[in-house]
């Protein structure tokens, strides 16, 4: 499925700021469908982000991570033009990433 | 306020009382088919409520599994509600003009 | 209560977004703000389950969950910022942001004490990260928020209660 | 069983009211008017706030919520909807048309325009019905009014239309007249057990806080449709709020493509001619 990930990254003064909206339902497994159901637990589990496939953060997610999860954070270097990678796994073991240029 | 929340109660119990007295197969289909023609009133005014659909629902049901007492309250109350979103929407049809903002 | 109060503040949201201009700007607007996704998949990256410290996610207790995923219990610090909603618009998606001045800051958790886990969110930090990390949770009613910081290997808290009204209409 | 008593009551206080004197009877419908008296009234009742910014909602009654919304803004939970949106916008139909064959101006920069009266018809026609009779004579299916997918495509449509002001016209015809009046006597009616008008909440008590939510004002509420709301999880038209409130006041919903949602619509968006269109948007 194409769109997983949206994701932005700027650099200014040295500093490069990540900001990412993962598209996934991270249904927590305590709540139930129309029909009463309970759906059960899918959600992220680790999420990456790296600077030219060098990780600079590593996320671990619960449940409580609210749906289409946003992240938002920063490190130092980076400049324009360099790949930022972003890539999940979830419990289910599904995997998907994305790759983005610094602007 | 208190006194037409009194009139609302009466509204209510009232019918239901009536009804108590020895209900059939034949006056339970009696009391859902008078129901189900209220209902059909209020449709056609736009109104209805889910809690009108409710009863109606119980009240076949109840008749289903041959309880025709409940059925038969059931059906009334659903009439009754039927019969009060009814009123809603006939008053409505003047009052909203009373509410516009100009 | 404030109830009829006017929250006014100068350039904000919409406008800040539409201050490019109106003609042609839509397509301008919107290819910036979003670079698609080039690949798929991340490139070379792919993550490792196999690291989730599942055990700590499943904890009821702060000290708990702090056991198991620090061994060790932390101490009330006024350096830590925890940036959440007094009262959350909608308990689903709290917006929380932790950011400190400590130097040498390897990890960062989010706590919500009432949720039924209270884990919420940990981040790995390398040296390059700068602690400053904003999340959305879920917060199941009124709750604790508490934030973590592990830094020079000893660990730091702060919290803050954050109320969840009832959502729905709107 | 009290609380159905005390509905009950409510519905006959109401229907006591009835000796109330009518205003306005059997007058020609005046929607220039009317407008000029809606916006008016809004003014009057918070003088500070700029026309404009109505679009933003409750927004403009709680710093709390402001504030939780710019930092949602500051990467909008619905960018999935608007990705999604155009590319459904580009993709072509099997018969190798696409929207923008059937819409005027491709489809881009229109929204403001909508709903629309279409003489030939006698109905009103909202964005999504014109995007479902481009389907229809494309020979696809017509989407769902309320949810994804039809709402990713709208929210796309009018993010191309973002700052122009709403600009919706209502013909001096007799039919376009009488779905005008048609919709407005929607707004105003009280329906529902719990004997609720749009009105009741939107114009009297906008502002206000009901349980934990700010109750938008009328004017500009259509403004920042779609919208992602958090309690939703996704994207949803205007028609998904309009059911969202009949069911909150307990009343049956109509259908999504009724001629009494649809005329409501032209009435609503039609009250806020000349405020900017902000949709997509994002509320709690």
């Amino acid at each position: 499925m194409a769109n997983q990930i949206l994701a932005r990254a700027t650099v200014s003064g040295g500093v490069t700021t990540v900001q990412a909206l993962v598209k996934h339902p991270m249904d927590s497994g305590f709540v139930k469908d129309k029909a009463g159901k309970i759906i059960p637990p899918h959600y992220i589990e680790v999420i990456e982000f790296a600077l030219n496939g060098k990780v600079v953060l590593t996320g671990f997610w619960g449940p409580a991570v609210s749906r289409n999860p946003y992240s938002k954070f920063m490190f130092k270097g980076g400049k324009s033009g360099d790949t930022i990678s972003i890539a999940w796994v979830d419990n289910l073991g599904k995997k998907a990433g994305t790759e983005v240029k610094i602007a | 306020m208190k006194r037409l929340y009194l009139a609302g109660f009466a509204a209510l119990v009232l019918p239901g009382l009536a009804a108590a007295a020895t209900p059939t197969k034949a006056s339970a289909e009696h009391a859902i088919a008078a129901a189900e023609a209220k209902i059909k009133l209020s449709a056609a005014h736009d109104n209805q409520w889910p809690s009108t659909l409710a009863a109606l629902k119980s009240a076949k049901a109840a008749e289903k599994k041959s309880d025709f007492a409940t059925a038969e309250t059931e059906a009334k109350r659903a009439e009754m509600l039927a019969g009060l979103s009814l009123q809603q929407a006939v008053s409505q049809k003047k009052l909203w003009k009373n509410a516009v903002v100009h | 209560m404030t109830s009829n109060m006017i929250a006014r503040e100068p350039a904000i949201g919409r406008r800040t977004l539409l201050k490019v201009g109106s003609a042609g700007a839509a397509a301008l607007l919107f290819a910036p703000i979003i670079a698609r996704a080039a690949s798929d998949m991340g490139g070379a990256l792919s993550p490792d389950a196999s690291i989730y410290p599942k055990k700590a996610f499943a904890q009821t207790s702060e000290s708990a969950a702090l056991k198991i995923m620090y061994g060790a219990d932390a101490t009330a610090s006024d350096k830590i910022q925890l940036d959440a909603p007094d009262i959350a618009e909608n308990g689903a998606v709290v917006p929380v942001t932790v950011s400190t001045d400590m130097p040498n800051v390897t990890s960062i958790s989010l706590l919500a004490l009432d949720n039924p886990y209270t884990m919420a969110a940990s981040y790995k930090l390398t040296a390059d990260a700068i602690p400053n990390i904003a999340s959305r949770l879920k917060l199941a009613k009124t709750t604790k928020v508490v934030a973590i910081v592990e830094a020079g290997g000893k660990l730091y808290s702060t919290s803050k209660p954050v109320k969840v009204t009832l959502g729905g209409c709107g | 069983m009290i609380k159905r008593d005390f509905v009950i009551g409510a519905v006959i206080a109401a229907v006591a009211l009835a000796a109330m004197p009518i205003a306005h009877a059997g007058a020609k419908p005046d929607p220039a008017a009317d407008q000029k008296a809606f916006q008016a009234y809004f003014k009057s009742r918070f003088p500070s706030l700029p026309l404009a910014d109505y679009v933003d909602g409750p927004y403009n009654f709680s710093k709390s919520e402001r504030d939780q919304w710019k930092q949602i803004m500051d990467f909008p939970p619905y960018q999935f909807s608007l990705d999604t949106g155009k590319q459904m916008f580009e993709t072509k139909f099997p018969n190798g048309k696409s929207y923008a064959d059937c819409l005027p101006n491709g489809g881009i920069g229109i929204a403001q325009n909508y709903p629309m009266f279409d003489e030939k018809t006698g109905q009103v026609v909202t964005l999504a019905g014109a995007v479902n009779q481009c389907r229809v004579d494309n020979g696809l299916k017509p989407l769902k009014l309320t949810k994804e997918p039809m709402a990713d495509l709208v929210a796309y449509m009018t993010y191309t239309s973002r700052g122009k002001p709403i600009d919706v016209k209502v013909p001096d015809s007799p039919k376009a007249l009488a779905a005008y009046e048609h919709g407005k006597e929607y707004f105003y009616t009280r329906r529902g057990q719990l004997n609720f008008s749009c009105a009741s909440c939107h114009v009297q008590e906008a502002g206000k806080h009901l349980r934990g939510d700010v109750l938008a004002p009328a004017l500009g509420i259509t403004a920042s449709f779609p919208v992602y709301r958090s309690k939703w999880g996704n994207t949803g038209t205007l028609v998904r709020r309009f059911v969202g409130c009949n069911e909150q006041v307990r009343s049956v919903p109509d259908k999504p493509d009724s001629a009494n949602y649809r005329d409501l619509a032209y009435f609503l968006t039609y009250m806020s001619d000349g405020l900017p269109i902000a949709g997509p948007g994002a509320r709690p």
